[in-house]
């Protein structure tokens, strides 16, 4: 947890600089990612502040297929840390109230998701494989993505600062398991010396499957 | 440092034609003179009680159909030489339990046959084979089921828990009606076996044990005692029919009362006793490194009635873990799982098995070991 | 006439409207005398059945190999099959291999450089220089 | 060593009096896992070290002796209950002497005649083939050097002897630590003297009066015969093969096991070594034959000094209990 702390304070201090046509930004201030797991193994107890009270209930209602409540080792390992929303300005809100149901109205969608702080632009149905292995989830979990930067369609954007609220999305992705990559083989060698170590890599890594991206209304923050 | 185990004593002669006396196979049994001086000698009974016992007369047509197929024209004296020996043999009172082949006939030769009709084979074909005399041992009708081997252990071995807690009972009860009846010299001895009537006989005594393990036997002391004395001629009982069914014996168990179990074992002539009555009735064996450990009959029922370990690990699995077992989606095979078993599973092996007979390979079981395999291949048998 | 297959018109992509687990079968080989077996033995004697529970998806065929190496074979539905052997290995590190054969798709391994694939057309369309307000000079 | 033994009596008693306050009530089940039997002349005691009473002070030491029973060898009868040294037949399990025990076997039964031809013995002239310069080849000697096709082999093997030496002491206490396994595991059947497979007196008439004159006739019934004998005392195939040790050659005996190898092997004295003790599932043995192996090989029990003349008795053994 305090890895992602690092990077989300890094992009705070550098706000985007590219003004794409007809965008608006939401002030959101927020300290972590988290995604939020349905079912899964017992994984370790992960050191994360379990102070914060989780909302299951409301998670468990917004999933549309009925999964067992989700275990307390899931929780201890995943805590759902909600964002500190900042007041919405005057000119953000009216943006939102006025741009947000156009781009929902638009046909396809795209987002920028940050799992773990690095940031995956994928469309409902992708695919991502994730530079590492997902410690407690076990294939066929379902993840909550509440974490974006950038939502949008062909020709609106919404873009968040440095992430979206949550409400006005929801993004779901599919524990699909674990791939591995060849071995690779580093030979390390010094100078005159005959002998070479081999130091053979193979790493796992955890593949997710975007199942579900939709945007509510401006009335989801209630504009 | 180490010469061929087997040269021993030159068997050169055993290469020699058959008409070598054979040495006396059955020498009279070794004068086996105990090391040490113990006063029982070996009792005449002990040999007859096993395996040569009286065994019941053969069918009229057994013994004499053999003669008759032997009508070979030899030299007629020479012939009744051997008849009247054999029968000499039979008349001894003997009754023959191994029934040896018949004389082997010799064939006229084809130019002195006289019978006009008689017209020489030339093909194999049509000729009754009669074998040689490979098998003559397996047939039934020569070597009898009477005629087995029979020891000192029943033919079955008795495994249910209530069985053998029946059979340890009686023995613990047999062994103190001889101690109590003061005849010491027999305890070591063998003794005889009834029916089942015996049995219930003995369990009526009731044992009573005081604190310190030594238990007093009270009832008809003098029936068992007699039942245990062995009468020659008396054919040995297998433990099927000495001891009751398990079912009995379970019945037996529920309502019996358990203290007897308490009797300590301590004196070592007591627990030979009913260590041996016991493996008389049960055919189970002590082993030597269990003995010291037994001190008392709960001692060595519990002995008695620890199944042995499996010996291998799908043994294991089957016995104890029949919980991953009757999991529904496990399969386990306690043999090795091969080709032919997973095209049996798909229904595809009855078509191989048809390819396999149209071109008469071999057609047999489905794994088939590598050594018979090959010898497939190679065309043997 | 040509033979021409038939054209795909929808890309199967597990996850989606549901999740289906891809290793169907999972073949565990043991040995009953091999020392090699040692660890095997244990793990089926312990982890094996509270495994087998858990994963109702998986059929698992328990079966000996006598003087072989103890083995694990993982059966997928793309009909390819993925054999670790567990020789010598402890019972905690063969757990990890089942869940590991348990985790897999049965795609062969390969070198992957971006982590999203898709195959959703581009969202805001592709630039081209014949469209648009075309380039300021 | 005696300092050492001393420790671990101390320990021994210190880990006694730990185990009896930590278990709470003494019940009279502890002297019975305690004790060991040790066997005296009337019973089969043994010593009954109730802890409550003074034995507290006495540590608990392994018996002297282990009962044996002797049994009938052909039917199995138990005999006689005998009583034997545990310095015999109930030494601690060594893996590691036996094993020197049977690799010093295994090497010195080795053949070692492997051979082959240095350049100097392959046969053939050792004219210098082609003169040293000016072919352009490269320089050659005789016929039979090694570099060349049908030379000689460079350091091929030669017959040399593959014996190694092991210390009588140590080869002793590896025979009885076979045969101290063999018992523990229940796997050594001591039988009476004379041990003879006997077939039945009509198969021994027939054969006197040429009604079996056929040899294999009479294999025939002997093999079968053993086969039987062997199944019903579950020491045959089923029951993984039993080794017959006897003290000289019995002509039925090892007639028969000749004829079903796959039920057993029978030795005699002399060919018996540390390796035969631990091969097959277990060990039918004559007594005499067992007094025999164990009076061989005791040169670590008793040494060979005479002190003030008397030479020191080995351990005494085989001494009946129960008749």
């Amino acid at each position: 947890m305090s890895r992602s702390l690092l990077r989300s304070l890094l992009e705070l201090r550098a706000p985007s600089t590219s003004r794409p046509a007809a965008q608006f930004r939401l002030p959101v201030r927020s300290l972590s990612t988290t995604p939020l797991r349905r079912n899964s193994p017992t994984p370790r107890n992960a050191t994360a502040p379990s102070s914060i009270p989780t909302n299951p209930a409301e998670a468990a209602s917004l999933a549309t297929e009925s999964r067992s409540q989700i275990p307390q080792a899931a929780e201890a390992l995943y805590p759902r840390i909600p964002q500190q929303v900042n007041p919405p300005t005057s000119e953000s809100r009216a943006t939102i109230a006025q741009l947000l149901p156009l781009l929902r109205t638009q046909p396809a969608h795209y987002l920028t998701a940050h799992i773990w702080g690095r940031p995956y632009l994928v469309t409902a149905g992708d695919q991502i494989r994730l530079p590492f292995k997902m410690p407690g989830v076990v294939p066929g979990d379902v993840l909550r993505l509440d974490r974006a930067s950038t939502l949008g369609s062909r020709d609106f954007t919404l873009k968040g600062s440095p992430y979206i609220d949550e409400r006005l999305f929801e993004c779901r992705a599919t524990v699909l398991g674990t791939e591995t990559e060849p071995m690779r083989i580093k030979i390390k060698t010094k100078r005159r010396q005959r002998r070479n170590k081999q130091v053979r890599s193979k790493h796992h890594f955890t593949i997710l499957r975007i199942s579900e991206v939709s945007i509510n209304g401006p009335e989801a923050v209630s504009l | 440092m180490r010469r061929i185990s087997r040269l021993g004593k030159p068997s050169g002669a055993r290469l020699a034609p058959t008409a070598r006396p054979l040495a006396p196979l059955c020498t009279p049994r070794a004068a086996a003179t105990r090391p040490s001086p113990t006063p029982a000698a070996v009792t005449i009974n002990t040999l007859r009680f096993y395996s040569s016992r009286q065994p019941e007369p053969l069918p009229a047509s057994l013994t004499s159909g053999g003669k008759s197929a032997a009508a070979a024209p030899e030299s007629v004296e020479e012939l009744a030489a051997e008849e009247l020996e054999v029968q000499q043999f039979d008349h001894q009172s003997q009754q023959r339990v191994f029934v040896p082949p018949p004389r082997p006939s010799v064939a006229e030769r084809a130019d002195t046959i006289t019978d006009t009709l008689y017209t020489p084979a030339t093909t194999a074909e049509g000729l009754e084979s009669i074998g040689g005399l490979g098998s003559w041992w397996d047939d039934p009708a020569h070597w009898p089921e009477t005629s087995d081997f029979v020891g000192f252990k029943p033919k079955h071995k008795v495994q249910e828990p209530a069985l053998l807690e029946a059979a340890v009972r009686r023995a613990l009860t047999e062994t103190l009606v001889m101690k109590q009846l003061g005849q010491e010299e027999q305890l070591t001895g063998i003794w005889g076996l009834q029916g089942k009537a015996q049995h219930d006989a003995v369990l009526a005594l009731d044992i009573r044990v005081d604190s310190d393990g030594t238990a007093t036997v009270t009832g008809d002391l003098h029936a068992v005692a007699d039942g245990l004395v062995v009468k020659d001629g008396e054919p040995n009982v297998d433990s099927a029919d000495v001891l009751p069914s398990a079912a009995e014996a379970l019945a037996w168990k529920q309502q019996a009362d358990q203290s007897w179990k308490g009797t300590s074992l301590q004196d070592a002539r007591l627990k030979f006793a009913v260590i041996k009555r016991v493996m008389q009735l049960t055919g189970q064996v002590v082993p030597d490194q269990k003995l010291a450990d037994i001190a008392t009959a709960r001692g060595l029922l519990a002995t008695l009635s620890k199944p042995p370990k499996p010996k291998t690990f799908s043994q294991e699995i089957e016995t104890k873990k029949q919980d991953l077992v009757a999991l529904p989606n496990v399969a386990f095979s306690p043999k090795r799982v091969t080709r032919g078993h997973k095209d049996q599973a798909l229904g595809r092996y009855k078509l191989i098995e048809a390819e396999f007979r149209k071109r008469d390979l071999q057609d047999g079981p489905l794994s088939v070991p590598k050594s018979r395999e090959k010898k497939h291949w190679n065309g043997e048998a | 006439m040509t033979i021409r297959a038939l054209e795909k018109i929808s890309v199967g992509q597990n996850g989606i409207g549901s999740f289906i687990l891809q290793c169907k079968r999972l073949d565990i080989h043991y040995c009953d005398h091999s020392g090699s077996s040692r660890g095997m033995n244990a793990f089926i004697k312990t982890h094996l059945a509270k495994f087998a529970q858990t994963h109702p998806a998986i059929e698992f065929a328990v079966s000996p190999r006598p003087r072989k190496h103890p083995v694990m074979i993982g059966h997928y539905i793309n009909g390819r099959q993925k054999s670790i052997c567990v020789a010598n290995m402890e019972p905690s590190q063969i757990l990890k291999k089942a869940e590991l054969l348990r985790d897999a798709s049965g795609d062969k391994v390969k070198r992957v450089n971006k982590p999203v694939t898709s195959v959703n057309e581009s969202v805001r369309g592709i630039w081209s220089p014949y469209h648009g307000n075309g380039m300021a000079v | 060593m005696a300092g050492k033994g001393a420790r671990g009596l101390t320990e021994a008693l210190r880990s006694l009096t730990l185990s009896t306050q930590s278990c709470g009530q003494v019940s009279s089940r502890l002297p019975s896992t305690f004790s060991r039997s040790m066997a005296t002349e009337a019973t089969l005691p043994r010593a009954t070290s109730n802890l409550t009473t003074t034995s507290m002070t006495t540590p608990w030491r392994p018996s002297p002796s282990v009962p044996v029973t002797v049994y009938d060898f052909q039917s199995y009868e138990p005999q006689r209950l005998e009583e034997w040294s545990s310095k015999h037949l109930h030494l601690p399990m060594r893996r590691d002497i036996l094993h020197l025990a049977v690799i010093f076997e295994g090497d010195n039964t080795r053949q070692g005649s492997a051979n082959s031809k240095t350049r100097y013995e392959v046969h053939g002239s050792h004219k210098k083939l082609y003169r040293q310069k000016g072919l352009g080849r490269a320089r050659v000697g005789s016929k039979q050097s090694p570099l060349r096709r049908g030379g000689g082999k460079t350091f091929g093997p030669k017959p040399r002897d593959f014996g190694t030496g092991l210390n009588r002491k140590v080869y002793d206490l590896a025979w009885r630590t076979a045969l101290s396994y063999r018992y523990r595991r229940g796997e050594l059947v001591v039988c009476e003297d004379g041990m003879e497979l006997e077939l039945p007196q009509e198969i021994a008439a027939m054969v006197e009066q040429g009604q079996l004159r056929d040899q294999a006739l009479v294999d025939g019934f002997k093999a079968k015969w053993a086969r039987q004998v062997l199944d019903s005392h579950e020491w045959g195939r089923a029951h993984g093969r039993s080794t017959f040790i006897t003290t000289e050659w019995r002509e039925n005996l090892f007639d028969a096991m000749d004829l079903v190898p796959n039920y057993g092997m029978a030795l005699d004295i002399e060919d018996v070594d540390v390796k035969d003790l631990l091969t097959t599932g277990r060990l039918v043995v004559e007594r005499e034959a067992l007094a025999e192996m164990i009076q061989r090989h005791q040169s670590d029990l008793c040494s060979k000094v005479f002190i003030n003349g008397v030479r020191p008795s080995p351990p005494e053994t085989g001494k009946v209990i129960v008749e």
